[in-house]
């Protein structure tokens, strides 16, 4: 209900606006000689684009508000988390510490937001052994959520005491500074799991390298395509652009990332069919369904 | 044979740094000049600069920073030659906060040798914050989101910018981009808003990204890294960096390609031995 | 000695400074870094005051219209994010500038992204000459694979899982093609860098 | 109220700009010229708040006595220097403030992404292992375009770079434009939950 009340005020309030001000702008329109002036309400051209928008958040809110009611989406158990609870496990038969990078940026990044999820089901996990779970970090802001994820982590898992506060490190903003602090870790503490998920940039390499070399299990995930190449070759398993918020959806069970994750999956469903029609379509020289797709 | 192995396998990274260091090195002391071919996407750049008519208007946005200097810095400067050549006169605006300072020098370089006068056949209009909102802003109105060129004189008073109110009085766009914002945000939110023909030159990292766009016609140019610039250099007929990097660009592939072969050779005949000697 | 050669001579020694850094995190690097993030900050304050403050706003401001104190109190009301109390303000002007790059983002995304690429891969399969038609079966079947990688709603088992896998072997040439670019990207640099040492700094490059 | 004026006024700026797009109108698109020269003034101010920020975590650390200290000093001194120079002498040619840039700012942020090549390289001698069937795709691509697009290629093998290209324009651009439909997607449906108020984390907590 919340939703609706939200959208429904939302719209009622956009459009007196809009209209006022069109209302204003018509009489204090510039009178420039030369700009043509133009009174049409609606751009025809472009209205491809605005059904394409409309359906995907249509698919987008319904999802969402059906996720909110409780009903069970089915989302399939990514391969990612098999592969962190593999490297976890190995790391506690050696009895040796994890090491987890949530990656360089700050809160307002959706891939942080996603690590932080999976940050906290990692600390579930570990809390059952006495090994310690390091989490450096890069900004400051990000140093209160994610001690909140790990100690969440630690209740959840019925051993609050266990949480040790030091192993949350803030190391320095500088991109490099920052990758040689967590290169020194693995290097001194020598932990058996490294764990990278989260937005990364050019020091994916450089974390990437020391850990192959100190040995580690490692598993790595973002979405910042450029540097998927560098983890795939250095990592045992990595989550691929979207995988990664795939698994925190599938974690955490939240309604707006479940809602969002079934709507783009359906609207890749309807880009998919359009792909296959289109393309015997065309293949028959019939051209009208793909001049849909044109952009004026 | 395996002690031969432990040590490639557990190289200290600092012996790699001298060897790369060297790949690059050596071949800028002895020059080779290798011959190359220029590549449909460098040739369609070079092509739609050419069918402008003379002395139409362009704009170029030169968004990249001492970062990705190598690569774009070279390019900047063939795509001023070319236009200058041709009197086309060139609007250029920057939306990377170090990029003026560097657009100073190659118009300071490039004009002088063309002998163009700054604010007829040229302007630069300086650094503007924002990202895409300075590229939508600009589709409404240049003059209101660039009152005032790099030095401060007001645009009205500029003769190059007499009748320029938008997109519509500029034949086509130039875009010289490092990341973001650069010619991803072009293409969304200038080149298909506005219909105006759009070509790009960018840093090899982010050129595979961008081959969706040449495929599609959005872009109809796209130069990827200092070959792209040797590439043009080569069209355009100048000798630049870009042409004088590429035999060090040659050797130090080749020295990266066989640190792959060796480093994978070396880490598995060694998993095999052990294998061999515990199986 | 002229200020140019001078302006070489530092910046060649912070150049070594910053290539210290391979050997080992030393005391110079240390230095060199913090002089770059400090004059790169400083650097930008400069700029933003004489390209954006002063022709956008304090002029117009001067020459009369008023509209412009609208942008002048939400671009203040950003630095009461210092004082805890009345920190709650700067939400209206980030507000502004969220709300702003969601709108564009929304539309950049939807016509360049979503509906010209898929116009983009509408291509006939058969009709064309043989080497086109066999290059857009190939884009075809790449993009739909690697589409089915990307589905989450569905297990990937039986014929399903086949075409997934299809799509993580095009996922994994794109990655590869990234690579090599990157590859190529940061060897470039490192030519240019090395120019600036042996060529303008000591003049020891055969011209 | 803390909370519900700030989402009415990201929905508004964000539905105002959406609808830009689709209407015309000029009346209407004269609004949108003004509220972008707004942004770009706004946002300028976010820029130099930012830097505010650089330097008042500066100033907390030298306060704490950290054992960075004297390179903070250094910091800040810089930082307060190039802003003096740049707004009181001018930011054009032959000034301070460019002979700054150029000899200083210039050449070491080229070195910091010059490491890259460094790194690079021994990633690629002590990292790169090909461990699997998609491992080995990856690595003969990229061996691939990295030799085919330097004139060394050419000149083992005459094809060789249109060979790359064609890799660069084919079976290498189906997966990067699944990527981009993908990222166009969650593009959207962040944009929508930032509109609509689902999405607050840019808000803070309160």
């Amino acid at each position: 209900m919340q939703i609706r009340r939200l959208l429904l005020c939302w719209f009622t309030a956009s459009l007196v606006l809009i209209a006022t001000l069109a209302a204003i702008a018509q009489e204090q329109a510039p009178a420039e000689s030369g700009t043509t002036i133009d009174t049409r309400w609606f751009d025809f051209n472009r209205v491809n684009i605005l059904v394409a928008l409309i359906v995907v958040f249509f698919l987008i809110i319904y999802f969402i508000e059906k996720a909110k009611r409780g009903r069970d989406l089915f989302v399939r158990r990514i391969a990612g988390l098999d592969a962190i609870e593999e490297a976890v496990g190995r790391a506690t038969e050696m009895g040796k510490p994890i090491l987890y990078v949530p990656g360089i940026d700050d809160m307002n990044n959706i891939q942080t937001v996603a690590s932080m999820i999976i940050l906290g089901n990692v600390a579930r996990t570990v809390a059952q052994y006495d090994i310690p779970l390091i989490v450096p970090l890069r900004l400051p802001f990000v140093l209160p959520v994610a001690e909140e994820a790990v100690r969440q982590g630690y209740m959840s898992a019925g051993r609050p005491e266990a949480f040790n506060k030091d192993n949350v490190r803030y190391i320095s903003d500088e991109q490099f500074a920052y990758a040689a602090g967590i290169n020194g870790i693995m290097l001194r503490e020598k932990p058996a799991a490294n764990l990278f998920l989260g937005s990364f940039f050019a020091e994916s390499l450089v974390l990437a390298e020391t850990g192959f070399s100190t040995g580690a299990i490692q598993v790595a995930g973002t979405a910042n395509i450029h540097q998927l190449p560098f983890f795939f070759v250095a990592c045992d398993y990595t989550l691929i652009g979207e995988e990664l918020f795939a698994a925190s959806a599938y974690l955490s069970r939240e309604p707006k990332l479940l809602g969002a994750l079934k709507g783009s999956d359906w609207a890749k469903s309807i880009i998919l069919a359009i792909l296959g029609v289109g393309t015997i379509l065309v293949s028959l020289h019939v051209e009208w369904f793909r001049n849909w797709f044109l952009v004026e | 044979m395996r002690k031969f192995l432990e040590i490639i396998n557990t190289l200290d990274r600092r012996w790699i740094f001298v060897f790369i260091g060297l790949a690059v090195s050596l071949p800028l002391f002895f020059p080779i000049g290798i011959k190359f071919s220029v590549s449909h996407p460098v040739q369609g750049f070079y092509d739609t600069i050419e069918k402008i008519p003379d002395g139409s208007k362009i704009l170029m946005s030169c968004d990249f920073d001492p970062g990705s200097m190598p690569e774009l810095y070279p390019m900047t400067i063939t795509a001023l030659e070319q236009m200058f050549r041709k009197d086309l006169k060139v609007i250029i605006t920057c939306l990377w906060p170090a990029g003026p300072p560097l657009v100073e020098r190659a118009l300071a370089h490039v004009g002088a040798e063309y002998n163009k006068q700054k604010g007829i056949d040229y302007v630069h209009l300086g650094f503007k914050e924002g990202k895409e909102v300075v590229m939508v802003s600009m589709g409404a109105s240049i003059p209101n989101t660039f009152p005032t060129d790099y030095h401060g004189t007001p645009v009205s008073e500029i003769p190059i910018m007499q009748g320029v109110t938008n997109y519509r009085e500029v034949a086509m766009i130039v875009n010289i981009s490092a990341g973001y914002p650069g010619t991803k945000e072009w293409v969304q939110q200038v080149q298909s808003r506005y219909q105006i023909g759009l070509v790009a030159g960018c840093t090899a990292v982010s050129a595979p990204e961008f081959y969706p766009y040449y495929q599609t016609g959005q872009l109809k140019g796209l130069m990827g890294g200092m070959k792209g610039a040797a590439e043009y250099e080569k069209l355009v007929g100048v000798m630049g960096l870009g042409t004088r990097g590429m035999d060090a660009q040659s050797v130090s592939h080749l020295m990266v390609f066989a640190f792959i072969l060796i480093g994978n050779l070396a880490y598995f005949t060694l998993k095999f031995m052990k294998r061999k000697e515990s199986g | 000695m002229s200020y140019q050669t001078l302006g070489i001579w530092i910046g060649a020694l912070f150049t070594l400074c910053i290539l210290s850094f391979l050997y080992k995190d030393n005391p110079f690097y240390k230095f060199a870094e913090h002089v770059f993030v400090g004059i790169s900050a400083g650097y930008g304050v400069a700029l933003q005051f004489h390209n954006v403050f002063l022709p956008n706003l304090w002029r117009p401001l001067m020459a009369g219209n008023l509209l412009m104190i609208i942008p002048l109190i939400m671009g203040g009301l950003l630095f009461t994010r210092f004082f805890a109390s009345i920190s709650w303000l700067s939400r209206w002007s980030i507000g502004m500038l969220i709300g702003i790059y969601s709108g564009i983002a929304i539309i950049g995304f939807g016509s360049g992204d979503l509906v010209l690429q898929i116009h983009g891969n509408l291509l006939p399969l058969w009709g064309t000459g043989l080497f086109t038609a066999l290059n857009n079966w190939i884009l075809t079947v790449g993009l739909i694979a690697c589409l089915v990688y990307f589905f989450f709603s569905k297990e990937h088992k039986g014929s399903f899982g086949v075409v997934a896998r299809i799509g993580i072997y095009f996922l994994m040439i794109s990655f590869g093609a990234s690579f090599g670019y990157t590859v190529m990207s940061r060897m470039s640099l490192l030519i240019g860098r090395f120019y600036y040492l042996y060529g303008d700094w000591l003049g020891i490059l055969p011209q | 109220m803390r909370k519900e004026i700030p989402l009415l006024i990201t929905f508004l700026a964000g539905a105002f700009f959406i609808a830009d797009y689709f209407i015309p109108h000029t009346g209407f698109s004269s609004w949108a010229e003004t509220l972008n020269g707004w942004t770009i003034i706004v946002i300028a101010f976010a820029y130099v708040l930012g830097v505010a920020n650089v330097a008042r975590v500066n100033l907390d650390y030298i306060q704490r006595k950290g054992k960075d200290t004297p390179y903070k000093i250094i910091l800040l001194v810089c930082l307060l220097f190039m802003m003096m120079v740049g707004i009181i002498w001018g930011i054009g040619e032959h000034t301070v403030f460019d002979w700054f840039f150029i000899n200083i700012y210039s050449p070491m942020q080229a070195m910091m992404f010059a490491l890259l090549a460094f790194y690079i390289a021994s990633a690629a001698f002590r990292a790169f292992r090909i461990r699997s069937v998609q491992a080995s795709l990856l690595a003969i691509t990229a061996v691939l375009v990295m030799i085919g697009r330097v004139p060394i290629g050419e000149a083992i093998w005459k094809d060789f770079s249109n060979f790359s290209e064609w890799i660069m324009n084919v079976p290498q651009l189906a997966g990067k434009r699944a990527i981009l439909i993908g990222a166009a997607l969650g593009a959207i449906s962040t944009g929508l939950k930032v509109l609509v108020g689902l999405e607050r984390t840019h808000l803070g907590q309160d």
